[in-house]
């Protein structure tokens, strides 16, 4: 076999002084994928942008040698590493959204590296730009890199990041997590786009890659070989089989045998609900006959019974969070009514009593936003106490200190600045200020998105006992249907604002579901390595029709006739609800 | 598309907004105007008569002028004529508002447009050089010239500017004598000392700005991405981020030029330019109400129409604004 | 230095003619050439209107444009000009008989209609003139023929011709309610913009032959001091007026420039209204007097460019300046008895000053250094110039006053130290001087004359709170080209009429 | 306020040498403003030297002025007139600016339109015609000159606190605290305010240095302190006449107003904290 393309040994890249991968080594032959895994700080990304000599924050490559094909990376000047970057390596990002230009035309920005590095005519990158749009089968390839990338959706930016990358021919590639910003769904489409056009890449040739995930099971579909990093080391490199099976190190086994959430115990569906939610719609704009202009959410309805929990799913802009936020008063609903412990709340925060306040405490999704960077956690804690209870002094001190105790904290954090604390003891802290309130209904919106995966589960865990052991009412809402279904006694799924289907728990971990909610499921990435090949493609025809079915252009099992003409009948039974001409049992319409 | 369609369909309604909050605050202006001018010692007739009058004659040309009703109504007569577009009589010099605001708008359009097309080019080659070589030594020294540039104040730049240029070397006139007769060689000559000195006084800030708004971006994910498809570091700052951050650099500029008009005060006094910042001191010390609030009114709606121009341009700049 | 010998002529037979100008360089006048002039002051209300003449502009501008009856001459008399005569047996009723074949820039030869309309415009109280009060001594201004007029007084006033001197009297066109420039004057009037500029061309027609020597002038105004000498230095301008003392120092350094200086009457004194206390507290008013180093004054704040005055309004060089009043010098111990005498320990008073009045500030700066080693406390209060006049001259217990040069002694003491006078600054009432002052206008005995106004003097030294420290010379600064600039008390600029009598030596 | 100054000490400490420069002057400038008038040689009216505009000497260590007094010792009480002038204004300013900013920012709608209408109004009044107006209708005095200079920075400051604040109020600890049911007033000191802190500590250094500079251009229009005190730029601007023959009169305070400001501003922008740019 000839020298590997890639060869890295003994890489440490520094800030300042100290370290933040140390003694990397690894190679990879040419042509095939290399994963870097690990949880977030672990390394990955530098080492992955180490190969293009480029350091984030005032880093440098302190120590270690780096040959790509022939080509020394290491103490190149910046000249010498721009003529290689774009053009032999290349680069894509995590999110599309932010690593385009937002005033810049998508195709400008695609054919860039082919101008920069003067490899082509504008006339032919643009052409070859087309033909990279066709492979990656992005809708419209001749006009769409005339718009701009907000006009865009974030897949459809993932892939053109894609084009971008290739369209000068790389010999490497390099991607950072290019999935793990978009919806599942997405997810499995532009994954096969990327194995697609990687293999096709270099003419046919294929193009040497490295692939950087926290997500085994991504990993698992792209990969040929696997390199785990835990804290800026190196703790396994082998054969994706190798590890994915057999792993050696004992945190790559942690990570292969995913800790999926323990299934809780279910609560009776007895009392009367602490929340019911009736006939609520919502959105934003001035409000004509009870509809929004720009509507978000249509007539969801569910109820909650003390110390219940509900799972809310569907992709991004399903309305998720925004029913989160009409609950809780953020955005006034345009109709339809919440009602806590039986009595309507008031729509306008303006409106609502103290103790209807206390009652409902949000939990937001982004902690590193939801905590005010300027206060300490003493302070972020004693707020509520103060707000509600009218703690002060020794006694809001030692509740405080309950508070930490009861989320796992150690009681030094207590002064610290939030900035300095980690993501998941920022998550902790959003989830003490909640039960600070001491709340009958708790709503987490996407609590773990954020996290690591073993973070995640952690704070799950603790959201899981607190709901046990103090009663608490909970709505989770989640894009992770894993976690929902352990922890739930019901589950909502949301659809572009409406509600397709309601199931108790076992209904939902049954195997009968509405077509949108079965799509979900099956675009979960499996540790099957063959999972990806054999998901069925993406569907999408028409647009969405007001007053239709809205999953209707993307339904796979759409009856033509049917689901295009007539509404969707809402129906019921065997613990479910759901909103399609199908009958759940049956593939038939009705 | 249709992103320009709607685009051009909600300008409309952003614009009919503009005018109006531009009106309430015209109105606001010449309100204020009026209220802090009535806290003034003395009026018209008593200036314009000195210290030798009698209170009889005082009185009697406090009659002709007009002086002898009441101050609200007297704004609401001079607010009526506005309306109507006519900006009243001088009560000084005796000669219509506009006709003595066109012998001087001219003068100070031209300084501000000189001065605005040499200092604007200069700020942002200096605040884009700084933001390109941030951290380096070229950086620190931009920084430091632009903040010794804001710290000295501008009497004393245009007076060593007047000694070294006009006195010493003798290149140009030390006094701005624009006529309408002077060529544009001999106007631009004459005006170069001030337009120099107004220069070094509103690049500085502009520099500033613009290097702040470049840097601010200098970290966004798009950056890293186009340094890494092997743009150089003055490619990417050109071609990506000096479009998206247009809106906040064109801000501080209208903000800055605005100063051209009503701040020139100390530059027209030292050069002896026959502009609009010293009419209307004139106007103060003579106390001529009509002549007081055009002034007030031309350095309000200047303003106000460099912050819809930077708007527009913010606009314009931001595709997805753009669309909206 | 000037020679006052020849003063009878302030009565009936004014001398005839011409006063011949000595010029100060050697070369002869000159035809031709153009310059721009730059003065101190400038403003919307720049007017071609004689009787609303305010600035220094105005006043060049008018003696450009417009011809007087009579004219100040360097021994500060009064000499004809329009007038070919100006009698009187009383000082009451006046004749005037005209110059002939005088012609208006615009056509027309210069008549009695025109003087008549003339004079009697400031009477109108419409028109606003700055003479106004003046011209209230104006009973009946009658033509007497085409070149004849008759003015009677309201009583007798010797002083008469050297009143009608000011440039606010001199002589537009009959019916010219808005007077344009139209003048009989050595310059015709070719582009005016009021607080821009003024720019006059030669009259050919002028009524003095030869006159005037320059083909076109441009007056300007640069406000600002330092600018206005850079303008000079810079060679933008060729003639300035109100260079600052310090800047003196520069434009003599430059061998093409210089400067043109002479004393004058002009003098800022510092006013305690005597009607109130403590102001009006006789030992402290003489511990101020006390206060003041004249001598410092002098040097400092005018670098040598100032006449050391003794708190009376009369300069050493006025034909009737009393020379035995004895000068009042800087003296703390005196100061300090006074203060004590008086029991004004402690008092705290502010002083009002400001860049309205020339020196004020400093000359504040000086008496509240010297005050605070005496046990007064002075507080310097500086306001700014807008307002000044209106609102804080004579307002308050220690105020600045500026006072111009007048023609005669009878206007000075008339205007600003009569018991009941509009500006009888310090509020004195002393009932031996204004019978003085009535007495002097109507004495025809020259000796006597001077005796009356030399003892007016001395009161006013004595009791007055009109503390005058220094009289300041008139600084102007030109280009040595500029020659034929003779300096003239009475204002800066050759008194403001500079423009018949220069030429250019280039 | 103790933890503050040690954090600023420590940081002082550990700081890069320009910064301890800049830091040294400002102390510098402030111990003057304080005790620079027991420091004088001379009284600041005093009239000590028969020349004007005299060199540097063993007795006037900065010469003589254009009336020939101690420049050193009018220096020293200048620095006092600056600094706190300056100071003052610019706090001021920066208070008034952001609590309107806060106001208008939580407020919204009809209050946000016409606070930001009032401020427009304010600043397109030019400031040195405003003082002119003031000046001459009020007089002259000290709390008035802090008044004039702390208005004509009001809506400056505005604009940025207001922008800030408009991003911050997006964010979700101001949604947290809205819907803890928290008013607006504690939204804005606890939530909001905190935040805006640094940013608009390195505006108020900018807005110093304009402070200083707009007090200069008064002293040219004559509006500036009382004499016989003066602050730093009136010191430039009555000596400017010595400005041909370099006289330290007037190079002496233009020094120290270069030196002041760039050094406050200097110091602003390291005080800057590196993970916020």
């Amino acid at each position: 076999m000839s020298a590997p393309h890639i060869e890295v040994s003994g890489l440490t890249v520094a800030v300042g002084d100290v370290p933040i991968v140390s003694d990397i080594s690894f190679t990879v032959p040419r042509g095939q994928v290399l994963a870097l895994i690990g949880e977030s700080g672990s390394g990955k990304s530098t080492t992955a942008l180490a190969l293009m000599g480029w350091c984030r924050h005032g880093g440098r490559i302190a120590e270690g040698t780096i040959r790509v094909g022939g080509m020394v990376i290491e103490g190149k000047s910046e000249e010498a590493l721009s003529a290689i970057r774009g053009r032999h390596i290349a680069y894509i990002a995590q999110s599309a959204a932010a690593a385009f230009n937002p005033s810049r035309r998508i195709m400008a920005q695609v054919i860039e590296p082919a101008l920069i590095h003067r490899i082509m005519t504008r006339e032919e990158a643009e052409a070859k730009a087309v033909d990279l749009f066709r492979a990656l089968a992005l809708p419209s390839p001749e006009t769409i890199g005339d718009r701009y990338p907000h006009q865009v959706s974030g897949g459809q930016l993932q892939r053109l990041m894609a084009a971008m990358a290739l369209i000068t021919d790389p010999e490497l590639v390099i991607l950072d997590e290019p999935t793990t910003a978009l919806d599942v769904t997405t997810q499995v489409e532009v994954l096969k786009c990327f194995k697609a056009a990687l293999a096709q890449a270099n003419h046919g040739r294929g193009a040497t890659a490295i692939y950087v995930s926290h997500d085994l099971a991504v990993v698992a579909q792209m990969a040929d070989r696997i390199a785990v990093l835990l804290k800026g080391r190196l703790v396994e490199e082998g054969p994706a089989e190798q590890v994915l099976t057999a792993p050696r190190d004992a945190y790559t086994q942690v990570l292969v045998n995913a800790p999926h959430p323990v299934p809780a115990a279910p609560v009776g569906d007895d009392g009367a609900p602490v929340l019911s939610v009736r006939g609520l719609t919502a959105g934003y704009g001035r409000v004509v006959d009870g509809m929004p202009q720009i509507p978000v959410l249509r007539d969801v309805a569910f109820d909650l019974p003390p110390g219940g929990a509900l799972g809310i799913i569907g992709e991004s802009g399903s309305g998720k969070s925004t029913l989160a936020r009409v609950i809780a008063g953020l955005l006034p609903a345009a109709q339809g009514e919440v009602l806590l412990n039986g009595s309507a709340l008031p729509p306008r925060l303006e409106d609502r009593s103290l103790d209807q306040f206390r009652t409902v405490q949000l939990v937001f999704q982004n902690a590193d936003t939801a905590l005010n960077p300027a206060h300490s956690v003493r302070r972020i804690l004693a707020r509520p106490l103060q707000h509600y209870h009218g703690l002060t002094g020794a006694a809001a001190d030692r509740r405080v200190a309950e508070l930490l105790d009861l989320t796992r904290l150690p009681a030094e954090v207590i002064d610290r600045p939030v900035t300095k604390l980690s993501g998941g003891q920022k998550q902790r802290v959003n989830l003490a200020r909640a039960l600070a309130a001491e709340p009958k209904v708790l709503l987490c919106d996407e609590v773990t998105s954020a996290l690591d995966t073993v973070v995640g589960a952690a704070i799950l865990a603790l959201i899981e006992d607190l709901r046990r052991d103090l009663g608490l009412a909970t709505v989770f809402i989640s894009h992770d249907i894993h976690a929902v279904s352990a922890l739930c006694d019901k589950v909502l799924v949301l659809y572009g604002g409406t509600p397709v289907e309601l199931a108790t728990r076992a209904a939902f971990n049954g195997p009968r579901h509405h077509p949108y909610t079965s799509l979900l499921q099956s675009s979960l990435p499996t540790m099957d390595r063959a999972w990806l090949d054999t998901t069925r493609p993406p569907i999408l025809r028409g647009f969405r029709v007001e007053g239709l079915c809205p999953f209707q252009p993307r339904c796979a099992d759409a009856v033509p006739g049917l689901c295009d003409a007539v509404p969707a009948p809402l129906r019921e039974g065997d613990g479910m609800r759901w909103l399609c001409h199908h009958s759940p049992s049956i593939k038939e319409p009705a | 598309m249709s992103g320009a369609k709607t685009g051009k369909a909600s300008l409309w309604p952003m614009l009919i907004r503009r005018v109006g909050s531009a009106l309430l605050t015209l109105l606001l202006v010449s309100m204020v105007i009026f209220a802090i001018a009535g806290l003034l010692p003395g009026d018209a007739a008593q200036e314009a008569l000195g210290q030798s009058a009698t209170p009889e004659q005082v009185a009697a040309l406090r009659h002709e002028m007009g002086l002898d009703q009441p101050a609200p109504v007297r704004y609401a007569h001079w607010l009526s004529g506005m309306v109507r577009g006519d900006a009243g009589q001088s009560l000084v010099a005796g000669m219509p508002v506009g006709a003595i605001i066109a012998e001087r708008l001219p003068n100070t359009l031209m300084l501000a447009g000189m001065t605005a097309v040499l200092a604007v080019p200069l700020a942002l080659v200096m605040g884009i050089t700084a933001a390109i070589r941030r951290g380096t030594w070229i950086d620190r020294a931009i920084n430091l010239a632009s903040l010794s540039m804001v710290a000295l104040p501008e009497f004393l730049v245009a007076t060593v500017g007047v000694l070294i240029f006009s006195v010493k070397l003798m290149w140009l006139p030390s006094i701005a004598m624009v006529s309408a007769e002077a060529s544009w060689s001999d106007t631009l000559r004459s005006c170069a000392l001030p337009i120099l000195s107004l220069t070094v006084v509103v690049v500085a800030q502009m520099a500033r700005m613009t290097r702040a708004a470049i840097a601010d971006q200098l970290d966004r994910p798009y950056v890293e991405m186009a340094r890494l498809k092997g743009a150089s570091l003055s490619r990417v700052v050109l071609g990506h981020v000096l479009p998206n951050c247009l809106g906040p650099i064109v801000n501080a500029m209208a903000l800055s030029l605005s100063y051209l008009m009503g701040g020139a005060i100390i530059v027209e006094t030292i050069f002896n330019f026959p502009g609009l910042a010293s009419l209307m001191v004139n106007a103060v010390t003579s106390r001529d109400m009509p002549l007081l609030q055009a002034c007030a009114m031309i350095f309000c709606s200047a303003y106000l129409l460099l912050m819809l121009v930077a708007d527009m341009v913010a606009l314009l700049a931001n595709p997805r604004l753009r669309a909206q | 230095m000037m020679d006052f010998s020849r003063r009878a002529m302030m009565l009936g037979g004014l001398s005839a003619g011409l006063i011949g100008m000595p010029a100060m360089g050697a070369s002869l006048p000159k035809r031709g050439g153009s310059i721009r002039v730059a003065t101190q002051s400038v403003s919307t209300a720049d007017t071609l209107d004689p009787a609303k003449g305010a600035l220094s502009t105005d006043y060049v501008r008018h003696y450009m444009l417009y011809s007087g009856l009579t004219r100040i001459g360097h021994d500060l008399l009064a000499h004809l000009s329009l007038a070919e005569r100006l009698e009187s047996a009383d000082r009451i009723t006046w004749h005037v008989a005209l110059r002939r074949g005088v012609h208006f820039h615009h056509g027309g030869e210069l008549t009695s209609a025109d003087v008549v309309f003339s004079l009697l415009r400031h009477k109108d109280p419409k028109l606003g003139s700055k003479m106004a009060s003046i011209a209230g001594q104006f009973v009946d201004v009658r033509a007497d023929g085409r070149y004849g007029v008759t003015i009677r007084l309201s009583g007798p006033n010797a002083d008469l011709p050297a009143m009608l001197a000011q440039s606010h009297f001199l002589i537009v066109r009959h019916g010219a309610d808005r007077p344009d420039g139209n003048g009989t004057g050595p310059f015709r009037l070719a582009d005016f913009k009021p607080g821009i500029r003024t720019v006059v061309v030669r009259n050919p027609d002028y009524w003095v032959p030869g006159r005037p020597y320059l083909d076109r002038i441009e007056l300007i105004a640069i406000p600002d001091e330092v600018s206005r000498v850079n303008a000079l230095l810079a060679g933008d301008v060729q003639l300035v007026n109100a260079v600052a003392p310090h800047s003196t120092r520069r434009v003599e350094a430059s061998p093409t420039h210089a400067i043109a200086t002479a004393p004058s009457a002009l003098y800022s004194n510092l006013i305690t209204r005597m009607d109130r206390l403590p102001s009006g507290n006789p030992d402290f008013i003489a511990a101020l007097k006390h206060l003041i180093d004249r001598p410092l004054v002098k040097r400092a704040l005018f670098r040598g460019y100032a006449t050391i005055g003794n708190d009376q309004p009369i300069p050493p060089f006025h034909p009737y300046y009393n020379p035995a009043i004895p000068q009042t010098a800087l003296d703390l111990d005196r100061a300090k008895w006074h203060v004590q005498r008086g029991g004004l320990q402690n008092v705290r008073l502010p002083i009002f000053c400001g860049p309205a009045v020339e020196g004020s500030v400093d000359m504040a700066s000086v008496l509240q250094e010297y005050g605070a080693r005496v046990g007064l406390d002075l507080a310097i209060t500086r306001v700014p110039s807008d307002g000044y006049w209106s609102t804080h001259w004579m307002r308050h217990p220690l105020s600045f006053g500026s006072t111009n040069p007048r023609p005669t002694a009878d206007l000075i003491f008339s205007l600003f130290y009569k018991s009941d006078a509009a500006w009888n600054e310090t509020g004195w009432k002393n009932p031996r001087f204004d019978q003085l002052l009535l007495a002097a206008r109507g004495e025809t005995n020259e000796a006597n004359r001077k005796a009356m106004y030399g003892e007016m003097q001395q009161i006013v030294h004595d009791r007055c709170g009109s503390i005058i420290p220094v009289f300041i010379s008139l600084i102007d600064g030109h280009d040595r080209r500029l020659q034929g600039l003779n300096p003239l008390p009475m204002g800066g600029l050759m008194g403001y009429q500079f423009a018949e009598h220069v030429w250019w030596a280039a | 306020m103790k933890r503050s100054i040690s954090l600023l000490v420590g940081a002082l400490t550990r700081a890069p040498l320009a910064t301890r420069v800049a830091a040294g002057f400002v102390g510098f400038w402030l111990v003057l403003a304080v005790g620079g008038p027991w420091v004088a040689p001379h009284p600041v009216g005093a009239f000590v030297d028969q020349d004007v505009f005299s060199g540097l000497s063993a007795r006037l260590w900065l010469g003589s002025d254009y009336l020939g007094r101690d420049v050193f010792s009018r220096l020293l009480y200048g620095a006092r007139y600056t600094v706190f002038l300056g100071l003052g204004a610019a706090l001021l300013a920066a208070c008034c600016g952001t609590a309107l900013a806060l106001w208008a920012t939580l407020s919204g709608g009809a209050i946000d339109e016409v606070i930001s209408r009032l401020m427009d109004t304010l600043i397109s009044i030019p400031s040195k015609i405003l003082a002119l107006v003031l000046v001459a209708a009020c007089g002259s005095s000290l709390p008035l000159l802090l008044l004039i200079c702390a208005l004509t920075y009001v809506p400056g400051n505005f604009r940025i606190a207001r922008a800030l604040a408009m991003n911050l109020a997006a964010l979700d600890f101001v949604a947290a605290a809205r819907a803890r049911g928290e008013r607006k007033f504690a939204i804005a000191l606890h939530e909001v305010l905190p935040n805006m802190v640094h940013p608009l500590l390195a505006d108020l250094g900018l807005r110093f240095v304009f402070v200083v500079l707009l007090l200069s251009g008064l002293s040219f229009l004559g509006l500036g302190v009382q004499p016989p005190y003066a602050d730093l730029g009136s010191l430039v601007r009555e000596n400017i006449s010595g400005l041909t023959e370099g006289a330290p009169a007037i190079l002496a305070p233009a020094l120290a107003i270069a030196v002041l400001t760039v050094g406050t501003n200097l110091l602003i922008d390291a005080l800057k904290p590196e993970d916020k740019r």
